[in-house]
């Protein structure tokens, strides 16, 4: 905080005057904002994103008429959107109706106040902040059965109702999950948990423990995907079933607010994510963490490395969404109860047990040599099996050009 | 078994009951009573030799200009047994025809004579549901009569092609809404 | 860029060209109409036409058309196929829920004007715009996946056109010939 | 309030004992194929009884047989059953050809083989790709279309359309197969074996959430599926081992060696949705080995012309016939009485997604509302054939 302040009295003398609260308010806010502003326009990024890769994922070229290459596609989506008449039915819940979105967009972008992006680029280092963020997540649950009671129309009800019951039994497992790493490092602050992976890859959390917290990751990222109601989960507005679910009646910019909290909401578990398993704004080598520039001298890549990691996530949830049908609810139920929360708790036990007992206090020994290198190698297989499918494709096209003609 | 044999059972279980018959048909058939159709049906099913145990088709046919103007229900059976086909044929008035429904034997005779009731006005008398399937439930008279004129609107929308629709539209007249000027009243200047 | 005749001894060439000057009607009217969404329902042939021109070979989601699943956040009806006596209700319900601006386009000939229905149906509709305000009519039976794509290009065209925050006044059409205001003197003549 | 005395009539809403709800489900609904209105007695999920009420697409086609001479029912036909027109108008040909006393060419009958299976193909890729939509997966659906496309070509190539045809004329068909059509047949042919069928196979038949959504669903027993007149692959699917083209070979289909694909259950009970699934998709495998026995009888054949058998005006003599034909969707039986001039007396169709959604209510008790949906779509009806 010292370097903000340093930096406000360069810019500002006379602001040492000033009385001491509002000095500290204009300190904190700075960070919050920047934080504020770069995830708030982020949705528009995603939003085109996901179209693009799932047109791919389709064969199909995505939206490219709107901009250089499709860019202003959300663009126009949210001023048409800002334009739109916003219907609020005659027997419609007026003030729960407007309050609804609102709940669920504070519900989606309030964890940005603790994810670190970086050594001093965090807006405020809570130091209960891995319970802070799945409080605030849970906000948005009110927001979605507000939604759905609020717009008195059977559709959202079943959404809202659907949507209140997967994501309180989805956050018990999350939550489990969540003491793991809490365990080995033995603090709650997001920074103290990131500052614990610091080392290079092998280091991160994903390859400690090797085959339990791999394991871990998988249910928390599991966990986390039917908290946003994405892929296989996506049950409150499932599109066949339910037309719309909780978002049925809103139209204009209310529906907008909602498109916007989902996406947010999808990397902030993302970020989760990173931050807990994935070692945070590190990089996979402490040589890479700084750039140093010519002009500028070392600038730090803590930012953009978490905003990679979390972004390949996101991708992931998208690749998922594309791909798997959608699971009914009791089997939904079924996932989360009988088979995440005994694997969490499991894990709980085994992994706390393993950090008191001294010899494996920091992992298993065999840690350094079987983790990352697994995981390189299934990232190049991934990447084999992309280059692959391309070129096949492309193989194919020629061929049938070649028999048509 | 073929249609004389199918035919032979039948008339030696219902003897007077089978008027008619015509078995060198395209579709060989036998015309049954009206009042016994219900047992001739749960006689087809249930009898081992003929064992029909599925409906194929059950049509209405309205007759007007024939001999005795008549509707006729003609029923189409199939045995999954035997593999064998036949057809049964019900005669009733015009003026208020109504059929003893089949629908205990075979349960898709209840859509059949729901259709048969709801576009040529056969009543089906025992129907568990003899509500209309295909039409509006205020649709008044039976489509598929012969004698069936097009109303001239129903509840506001045409029915009838006016002839003149095409000659109409093309003299520049207003067919249908037409499209809307959707420009937002502007209050300073529209003050009407 | 439309009619800035009014506006144009003020600011006439006083910025360099790094500044984009335009109206707010250009600037809603171009979001408005790239990103048209929708409504998924079809009627009859028309419809299986209308998800072959959303698949992968004649994509509509190039141009930013989406298809959704409410009316409360569509803007256009795409009737597609034959409109029956007993749908009208519901087709002016569905009109009714959406939010303004709303659209209309009527795929195929049955809901232009009945199609091959015209004569002996006495349970369709002769036309849906007997029921519902249409912008654009796509004729053909099933019109193929080019000619709706035709069709909402020239109801991009037509959304551009469209005056949203002007005074009511002459605007130079890009439809050949249509004057689109014609709509509103017949309203001012009545 | 209705007194315990009057008979409580189940569909009378305030008759209704406080957690119970009436759903309509109602005709734009993005899952239910077209215009369907589903009334669902709902209590929480679980549906208590469920009642469809069709007729929003109901277009007199009937009404219009009758007024039309026979050649000009085929469009009418056509457009009955549009994702598989060319079933529609070879059903109605060959009744009114055998009313006539017509006998095509083998060589017609060959064509017409062709483009039925052609068309068997194209209208179970739309079936099962709708269905995976409705379970939630969104890219097999377009992959499907994708490789429907290239069949449209190869209608598009020899009759001029893309959906409906009005190929199949009284007595021939209207257009001869061009030259490269069996060749390009083939290629079609290798590249869904070898692709298409496999991908879809593995990205979602097998996939297990989409079994485990559909293999204990809907289950239909042989009784209900003969008594409610299921046919096609609704029938097979619970089991019974029952296809036209074996029983009454009709077009030439008894020298063409295929075997008829039933129901295993080999994830549930036999007759489930995912069977009725699970025999369209394998359905479409033995399309494609008809498909190359019939090339090769074609190439060995000599052509006659296609228009050779057709009357100059269709006036068949006084008589009725009732005529059944395996349709991709089922039996599509026509029951045409003719007065022997210009225009049917009479045409009655039995379409058989009409007779599927008879027995729709026996299943829909006790299922829950994403069960209603596989239901529909495992059924694969098309509401211009049930409305007619």
């Amino acid at each position: 905080m010292d370097a903000t302040y340093e930096y406000l009295v360069w810019l500002l003398p006379a602001a040492a005057s000033w009385p001491s609260w509002l000095v500290a308010a204009i300190i904190t806010a700075l960070p919050a904002l920047a934080c504020f502003m770069f995830m708030s326009l982020s949705p528009l990024i995603y939003v085109y994103a996901e179209r693009k890769v799932s047109a791919f994922m389709q064969d199909r070229i995505g939206p490219n008429r709107v901009g250089p290459i499709g860019l202003l596609q959300t663009l126009a989506d949210t001023i048409k959107l800002l334009f739109k008449e916003a219907i609020f039915p005659r027997k419609v819940d007026r003030k729960l109706f407007v309050l609804a979105p609102i709940l669920v967009n504070v519900g989606a972008f309030m964890p940005f106040l603790v994810i670190p992006w970086g050594g001093r680029l965090q807006p405020a280092d809570l130091n209960v902040g891995v319970f802070y963020v799945v409080a605030i997540a849970s906000l948005s649950t009110v927001g979605l059965i507000m939604a759905g009671w609020a717009s008195n129309n059977k559709y959202s009800l079943f959404g809202g109702m659907r949507s209140a019951a997967q994501i309180v039994s989805y956050e018990i497992p999350a939550m489990m999950i969540l003491l793991v790493p809490v365990m080995i490092v033995g603090s709650l602050s997001l920074q103290d948990i990131t500052m614990a992976q610091y080392g290079g890859l092998p280091n991160w959390f994903l390859f400690r423990y090797f085959p339990l917290m791999p394991i871990a990751f998988l249910v928390f990222f599991v966990a986390g995907l039917a908290e946003t109601n994405r892929a296989p989960f996506d049950i409150p507005e499932a599109e066949s079933e339910l037309v719309g679910g909780f978002h049925t009646e809103y139209s204009g910019f209310f529906f907008a607010m909602f498109f916007m909290a989902e996406y947010t909401e999808m990397f902030v578990i993302s970020a989760t994510a990173t931050v807990l398993f994935l070692g945070g704004y590190l990089a996979p080598h402490p040589a890479l963490q700084q750039l140093d520039l010519p002009l500028v001298g070392a600038v730090p890549m803590g930012w953009f490395w978490m905003w990679f990691k979390a972004w390949s996530l996101v991708f992931v949830m998208m690749w998922l969404r594309w791909t798997l049908p959608r699971s009914r609810v009791d089997q939904l139920m079924h996932i989360a109860w009988k088979v995440l929360l005994p694997i969490a708790l499991v894990l709980v036990v085994v992994v706390g047990g393993l950090v008191l007992w001294p010899p494996t206090a920091g992992g298993f020994p065999w840690d350094r040599w079987v983790g990352w290198p697994l995981t390189l190698g299934l990232f190049a297989f991934l990447l084999y099996v992309m280059v692959r499918a391309v070129q096949w494709s492309r193989r194919r096209t020629q061929e049938l050009q070649a028999v048509s003609r | 078994m073929d249609a004389k044999a199918i035919h032979e059972t039948l008339v030696a279980q219902f003897g007077d009951k089978i008027t008619g018959a015509a078995l060198e048909a395209a579709s060989p058939f036998a015309v049954v009573a009206t009042d016994a159709i219900a047992e001739v049906a749960a006689f087809c099913k249930a009898s081992p030799a003929l064992a029909f145990d599925n409906l194929m088709c059950l049509s209405g046919v309205d007759y007007p200009k024939e001999a005795p103007p008549r509707m006729e229900v003609v029923y189409h059976l199939y045995s999954y047994t035997h593999l064998h086909t036949f057809a049964l044929k019900v005669q009733v008035p015009r003026e208020s025809p109504a059929v003893p429904t089949v629908e205990k034997t075979w349960g898709v005779a209840n859509w059949h004579e729901r259709e048969a009731w709801d576009l040529l006005g056969i009543a089906f008398t025992g129907h568990s549901d003899p509500r209309r399937i295909l039409l509006p439930d205020d649709w008044e008279g039976h489509p598929l009569r012969k004698d069936w004129q097009d109303p001239e609107y129903y509840n506001g929308l045409h029915v009838k092609p006016t002839q003149g629709m095409m000659e109409r539209a093309l003299a520049g007249e207003q067919i249908g809404v037409g499209p809307f000027d959707f420009t937002p009243k502007n209050a300073h200047v529209d003050e009407a | 860029m439309g009619d800035t005749s009014e506006i144009k001894g003020l600011i006439h060439n006083r910025f360099g060209d790094g500044l984009v000057f335009t109206s707010a009607d250009q600037v809603i009217n171009w979001s408005r109409k790239n990103s048209i969404w929708f409504m998924t329902f079809g009627l009859a042939c028309c419809a299986i036409e209308m998800m072959a021109t959303g698949a992968s070979r004649y994509d509509t989601e190039r141009f930013g058309i989406m298809p959704r699943g409410t009316p409360r956040q569509t803007d256009l009806m795409i009737v597609a196929g034959t409109v029956t006596l007993k749908m009208a209700t519901r087709i002016k319900r569905l009109y009714a829920q959406m939010p303004e601006p709303k659209y209309v386009l009527s795929m195929g000939s049955c809901a232009n004007n009945g199609g091959p229905y015209w004569k002996h149906g006495y349970h369709v509709l002769k036309g849906v715009d007997e029921i519902v305000p249409v912008d654009v009519y796509v004729p053909g039976c099933p019109p193929r996946p080019e000619a709706l794509l035709y069709g909402l290009l020239k109801l991009q065209e037509k959304i551009q056109e469209d005056r949203v925050t002007r005074k009511r006044g002459y605007t130079v059409g890009s439809l050949a010939g249509a004057r689109l205001d014609g709509a509103s003197d017949r309203a001012a003549g009545k | 309030m209705a007194t315990p005395e009057t008979i409580v009539n189940e569909w009378d809403p305030d008759a209704l004992d406080t957690d119970e709800m009436i759903l309509q489900m109602g005709p734009q609904h993005p899952a239910t194929h077209g215009v369907l209105r589903v009334e669902l007695r709902t209590d929480g999920e679980i549906v208590k009884a469920a009642r469809p009420h069709i007729g929003y697409l109901h277009r007199c086609f009937e009404k219009h047989c009758e007024n039309v001479d026979y050649n000009g029912v085929m469009p009418y036909a056509d457009r009955m059953d549009y994702c598989a027109a060319m079933g529609n108008t070879l059903g109605f040909a060959l009744a009114v050809e055998k009313l006539h006393g017509i006998q095509v060419s083998p060589y017609v009958d060959t064509v017409r083989v062709i483009m039925a299976e052609l068309q068997r193909i194209a209208s179970h890729t739309v079936a099962v790709g709708t269905y995976t939509m409705d379970i939630g997966a969104f890219t097999p659906f377009l992959y499907l279309l994708r490789d429907r496309e290239k069949i449209l070509d190869l209608f598009e190539w020899t009759c001029g359309a893309r959906l409906l045809y009005n190929y199949n004329w009284v007595g021939g068909v209207s257009h001869d197969l061009p030259e490269g059509f069996v060749r390009a047949t083939r290629d079609l042919l290798r590249e869904f074996d070898s692709v298409t069928y496999p991908e879809l196979l593995d990205l979602i038949i097998h996939n297990r959430i989409f079994v485990r959504r559909l293999s204990h669903v809907g289950v239909c027993s042989p009784e209900i599926a003969i008594s409610h007149d299921l046919t096609g692959p609704n029938l097979r699917g619970s089991g019974i081992a029952r296809d036209l083209r074996k029983d009454e070979p009709y077009c030439g289909y008894e020298n063409y060696d295929f075997e008829v694909c039933v129901g295993k259950g080999q994830y549930g009970p036999v007759g489930s949705c995912f069977d009725r699934n699970w025999v369209r998709v394998v359905e479409m495998r033995e399309s494609s080995k008809i498909l190359h026995q019939a090339l090769d009888r074609l190439e060995k054949m000599e052509r006659t012309d296609v228009h050779e058998k057709v009357p100059k005006r269709v006036k068949p003599p006084k008589g009725e016939v009732y005529f059944r034909s395996e349709a991709p969707r089922g039996q599509l039986g026509y029951y045409v009485v003719s007065d022997g001039n210009v225009n049917p007396y009479r045409v009655k169709v039995k379409s058989p997604c009409f007779t599927a959604m008879s027995a729709f209510h026996h299943l829909a008790k006790g299922m829950m509302i994403a069960d209603i949906i596989a239901l529909i779509g495992s059924f694969d009806i098309v509401l211009g054939e049930i409305d007619r």
